[in-house]
């Protein structure tokens, strides 16, 4: 076991290492280190010029969307580069955030199931931050049951007319294309009825809502879709094929790979190392914090060393495992835990938003919200725990009530 | 035995209920979020006309006098509605302070402002963070006059008058009230967790004050009352798990996500059996407290304790459960879910967190088994 | 609230206590309060003498089965009175563990389903502790699923012919009688072919054999049927209403109104205050086992506190809630924490166990083993949890694969 | 980046593994279970023999010199097979120890039996209940010859030497080498939670020892040693952890309750998911303590107690849900469910429990922060 590059490895990280270092908006350096949320917030700019601008500057070195091919304006690089590359870009990573739907899953889809002329036109003004995409699946009514898919598009000579609503769109508003999902015929099983379409997000009748979350923070949006019109030539795949290629875009999130999930951990045993929680003792030195903290330390580590588990089997050249799917289900927990924990430490004080010591406040209500909220977004605690049931230890399926079932005679709350 | 409400205590309930469910919408305790004010003013005023607020205040001084079992209903109603009121500190704290400590002139000018809703009374305990213990405590009086900070103070913002813990001229922990009409009162506005039930920091510069109980004895009253807050606000934490629950119960079973309700799914099931689990045991452990308050029994200090920490654990999982269970909506702004969850992790926190309260409650029932005492 | 009886309760609670401070057998009682398993396991007398002994004093006084009318031998008392009656019998009750099943399931089957005759004969012998019943439901592949019984009665003109085998059955050896459900017609729906019958335990073709259980207790047996024939005058209940009869029997398990579940939390407290858990500390002033401790202690007191308000109930005449369903679901997972906890305590001495003290080391070891089985015996954790959902709740029952399915084609493990 | 086993490390695991299932059935267990005997001596020599003990001592004390990664291989199958063998003791301490603090003539002489299964030394640290300080030392060596007892001593029964904790003749705390053949040396078995795993009580009167390493140092000595079995144990932990899980989700895919396996049901899909989650925590954090106990890194302390800590909770939650998804047949004797959940709260309290793990991870982890240190 070793830690250590390949030689290849090495010279490729030296490469990365040394454009970051000439070109990287360094002045940012420190607000970036601070965010937190999967939006950008910049305070000192504008984040989506400053995203704009180090994405402009990827791509003009060839850096930008590393797992893309160079035809359309990626970089090309083999798993493990992209990884060192993620791994040297560090903090700017954060300035790719408006573009991670649009690069990670949309892209890839479009390559997949696009005409020549859509990719050619499309995904080099994508890769170079001049366009950018969100993808719009999810429904009020399918969140978990994600094929459960109401916006109707009903066709009308060369174009479909589109209605329904769509929720948890990240960067909608940022965006110039969406992938949308709609079902096309309801008298088909769920599954079977969908077809996939992309849109210019400008098109009328398309209104876009910014959703406030818990955190008071606003990451996601609903789109509204009212006779929205789409060319059939902006049809991804056949009719009827919609859900074949939602899963092409599906199993393009990016596996997480990232060494620095956040669970908190980190700042939990700052914090207790500088906290007095009785005369002369820091809470560092109490056998309770100390049980506490053990275990968010174990969580913490265990994902960082599994990452790497990760990161070391894309190096020998082979597929990471679907144990990376016990990666949010873990931290978002954590960071609810740590949360509480956290804001207990300091007594009455800690239901404080703006306490007496700021810095030393340890942020803890902002991990009481995101924890919270990271354990429901990007599928639940519920669905994660069936996902790694299902697919790594290869249990059975939950039984179906809708299995080959007209979609529409699938029983409903609206019923 | 009747370890259980009676049947006029249950009327009570029906009363205050159906009387919150008209003046106390959910909406009303989301007015009070997004506006500057401290508490839902016009609720309490109402809740005190009532008489709600009066059950265990002698009707010498304008209260009911009816018992703490009455406002253990009245706590529990008001956590199921998440009314945006400062009983914790008025009702649960201050007036028992005055009722155990204060003189016949203090007694007949507050209590019966406090029965009627007209008067607020903060506790102002803390300077800032860590749990307050007496070595942290710099307020000072001299010549009747007291100078120092406090802060988070609940409900210090609207407050008319305090009971401040500071040190006397002879060094000693004792209680002073300070009208806080005053001159030298200073409020500063703070943000909590639960943005209807904001905290304010106070500065006292010169202010004149009046002792609250003897000399020295500050520390003894405030943690007696402290034990009798203890139990009330279990209750509120239990009404409120209970609505957690429910709410949670309700939209599983009107939730569908492939083709059958949610609440038919072991996940969402077996994560309300929780929440029900915990809401018993919590329920249980208050109701051992509310008989410990109202007999005066020797047992009040564990009985608190416990009911504490156990309506602590059930009001946390509830109400995170409840977000759980809603999925998506669950962490919108627009859904009700993340109120309950902010008031959970803020009663947590009120009269000292769960740490604290584990820790006393074994203090107390070793110090007890050692006495080889029994439970009742 | 007041923990007070009312004058006629008193009444009933000095007479009670008169009677047995008169005629129970004092000499065991220390030993009697040391008694963990369901199993009577005294030593200083043979069990099932001192329990037959106990039984017949309290039948010749009229106070054996409270629940049951006078008739059949019972003291037909009023449930609040029986709960007076057994907290006042104390650690005399355990003498009547190997009755339990027999008086609190069997005789109330019987008396519900059997015939004049039947219970004229049997239920008066069953109360003064003559005979002693068990009861035979459970299978090797019919636990949770208790209605997937196998056991084939066929009918041999006025007998039926039994095969199969039983799991579970407590005191089957001690038993002269005991209750059966036996598949009669494969081919109808699980819960339509059975039937129900009692047969002379003595019968030829019946074979006891205990259990071992990890805790190394022997509570529980195996009955092997081979060729056992049974009289159809034994039936109880029509051919084919097996599941009805079953349905009584399983409502008159007593509801758990025990205001002593062990947690392991009184021992778990007083352990803590004796150990030294470094030199001068003892462990109950550290704020980690603080911390533990109260979360034992908490669900010690509601479980308590939790059967208190049921008993109240039933004291205002009321039915006690499903409620009580919390019970066993709590304490047999806190009696396996509070072990683990108490074993840790002591460092690698935790591991023996026969320690250098041995009246100082807690016992963890049987709660650690016992925990565990008792989150199974009676009904599984992931039982009660659903149990609790649908009953109390309200939720709706899980999907069923085996609904409206003839029996024999319900898909199984064996195919 | 190779934070995983290399190809020829595998490769070692497949080896071993062939031969473990052939060697260690989980009937060889049992019959040290029902036996008197401590471990399972014909075992212990077969895989001293096909050399698996050798892997970390030197070619010039008859060892392989392979490395730690291949021991840790050998730890985790160990785990895996529920094999009733001295490892902890024998290989992860007693050898480590001789080669830390050991003279040529001690290693000469130990090491080689160590290395072929011939020998089997045990460490006497603990005397009685409690977490073991310094205080607590009373054997003590005088002129050569030890007095005093030790209770439990793993592997005590059936050891050929000891290594034993003592107070020397200027007071400190020095570490003893005694061949348990010499005179004076009585032996008395104890039961343990796991019957494949017995302990003895050593008492020691005027027995004959030798120094190990320098006087005074044994504390310091024991502790590093102890990191370097804790990583090791954590193999065996998670080997264990794995091998339960399987076993759960075999007999849930098998098992049939109202027409379906139990496998389909989410109460037990999320509980296996759950332990898979803790296992791999668990994995990756041995992962750690092996790269730092192969390189010699000074991150050992750190990795070591994280490995232990993942390690314990995570045996300890896969061998309880081992039993709650066999349900019935989970509690029988007959089943081999309580064999697992047995070795996970034996390994659990072996070299310590979680609770001075815990502190230890947290103590050492505030030190590194302190120093501002990388984790790498």
């Amino acid at each position: 076991m070793n830690f250590d590059d390949t030689p290849e490895e090495a010279a490729f990280r030296a490469r990365a290492r040394t454009w970051i270092q000439q070109n990287a908006p360094h002045e940012l350096a420190e607000e970036l280190g601070q965010e937190g949320a999967a939006r950008l917030t910049l305070k000192s700019v504008d984040p989506m010029t400053a995203a704009r601008a180090w994405q402009k500057k990827k791509s003009d070195a060839g850096w930008a969307t590393p797992h893309w091919p160079k035809e359309y304006g990626g970089a090309d690089l083999s798993p493990i580069e992209r990884v060192i590359w993620s791994q040297e870009e560090g903090v700017f990573a954060s300035l790719s955030a408006p573009f991670f739907i649009g690069h990670g899953m949309c892209g890839p889809t479009l390559m997949a199931w696009g005409s020549d002329e859509d990719k050619k036109d499309r995904l080099p003004r994508l890769s170079s931050g001049e366009e950018n995409w969100c993808q719009m699946f999810s429904e009020p009514a399918a969140g978990s049951d994600l094929a459960a898919v109401r916006t109707r598009a009903i066709r009308d000579g060369d174009d479909w007319v589109v209605n329904g609503q769509k929720i948890w769109t990240s960067y909608a508003h940022e965006a110039d294309w969406g992938l949308l999902i709609a079902r096309t015929d309801p008298t088909l099983p769920k599954h079977r009825g969908l077809t996939m379409f992309f849109l210019d997000m400008r098109s009328p009748g398309v209104v876009v809502q910014p959703i406030r979350q818990i955190s008071d923070e606003t990451e996601f949006n609903e789109i509204f879709l009212s006779d929205v019109r789409i060319p059939d030539a902006q049809r991804l795949g056949n009719i009827g094929q919609g859900w074949e290629v939602a899963l092409t875009t599906l199993m393009n999130e990016r596996a997480s790979l990232a060494t620095g999930a956040a669970t908190g951990f980190g700042v939990a045993l700052k914090f207790c190392s500088e906290l007095e929680i009785a005369l002369g003792k820091l809470a560092i030195d109490d056998s309770r914090v100390r049980s506490r903290l053990a275990t968010f330390a174990i969580r913490d580590s265990g994902l960082r060393f599994t990452a790497f588990r990760n990161i070391s089997a894309l190096s020998r050249g082979e597929r990471p495992g679907p144990e990376s799917s016990i990666s949010k289900l873990v931290w978002a927990s954590t960071m609810q835990d740590v949360a509480r924990f956290g804001m207990d430490l300091q007594g009455e004080a800690g239901l404080l938003d703006d306490s007496e010591q700021p810095s030393a406040d340890g942020g803890f209500h902002g991990m009481l919200m995101r924890g919270a909220g990271m354990r429901i977004a990007g599928g639940t605690d519920e669905v994660m725990r069936n996902i790694i049931a299902e697919r790594v230890l290869g249990l059975p399926a939950d039984m179906r009530a809708d299995k080959d079932v007209p979609f529409d005679q699938v029983p409903t709350s609206a019923r | 035995m009747q370890f259980q409400f009676s049947e006029e205590q249950n009327e009570l309930r029906n009363i205050i209920q159906r009387f919150l469910e008209k003046e106390c919408p959910i909406s009303a305790t989301r007015s009070v979020m997004d506006s500057a004010a401290g508490h839902d003013a016009a609720l309490w005023q109402k809740i005190g006309a009532n008489g709600f607020l009066a059950a265990a205040i002698p009707e010498e001084f304008g209260g009911a006098g009816s018992g703490y079992l009455e406002l253990c209903v009245v706590a529990e109603e008001c956590g199921r509605a998440l009314a945006a009121v400062p009983t914790v500190s008025t009702v649960y704290q201050a007036a028992e302070l005055l009722q155990l400590a204060g003189s016949h002139a203090q007694k007949a000018k507050w209590l019966p402002q406090i029965a009627a809703g007209e008067a607020i009374g903060a506790i102002a305990l803390q300077e800032g963070i860590g749990e307050m213990i007496p070595e942290r405590v710099t307020a000072h009086v001299r010549g009747g006059k007291l100078s120092g900070g406090k802060s988070p103070v609940a409900d210090g913002l609207e407050a008319d008058f305090a009971i401040v813990m500071a040190r006397d001229e002879a060094g000693g922990h004792s209680l002073f009230l300070a009208d806080l009409r005053n001159e030298g009162v200073e409020r500063t506005f703070i943000k909590t967790i639960d943005p209807s039930r904001k905290h304010a920091k106070l500065h006292f510069a010169e202010t004149s004050v009046e002792p609250l109980g003897e000399s020295g004895q500050g520390w003894r009253l405030l943690q007696q009352v402290r034990d009798r807050a203890a139990v009330l606000t279990a209750f509120e934490q239990v009404g409120g798990a209970d609505r957690a629950l429910r709410m949670a119960r309700d939209y599983a079973m009107e939730r569908y996500a492939f083709g059958r309700p949610i609440a038919s799914f072991q996940a969402i099931k077996h994560t309300l059996a929780d929440s029900y689990v915990a809401n018993e045991l919590a329920r249980s452990n208050a109701y051992y407290g509310a008989w410990a308050l109202s007999v005066g029994s020797d047992k009040l200090p564990i009985a608190a304790a416990g009911a504490r920490v156990a309506a602590t654990q059930a009001f946390q999982l509830a109400s995170a459960n409840n977000i759980q269970v809603h999925g998506g909506m669950g962490f919108t702004w627009e859904f009700d879910c993340h109120l309950f969850y902010r008031r959970s992790n803020f009663l947590a926190l009120t009269l000292g967190g769960p740490a604290l309260w584990e820790s006393r409650l074994i203090e107390r029932l070793h110090a007890d088994m050692r006495e080889g005492e029994k439970m009742i």
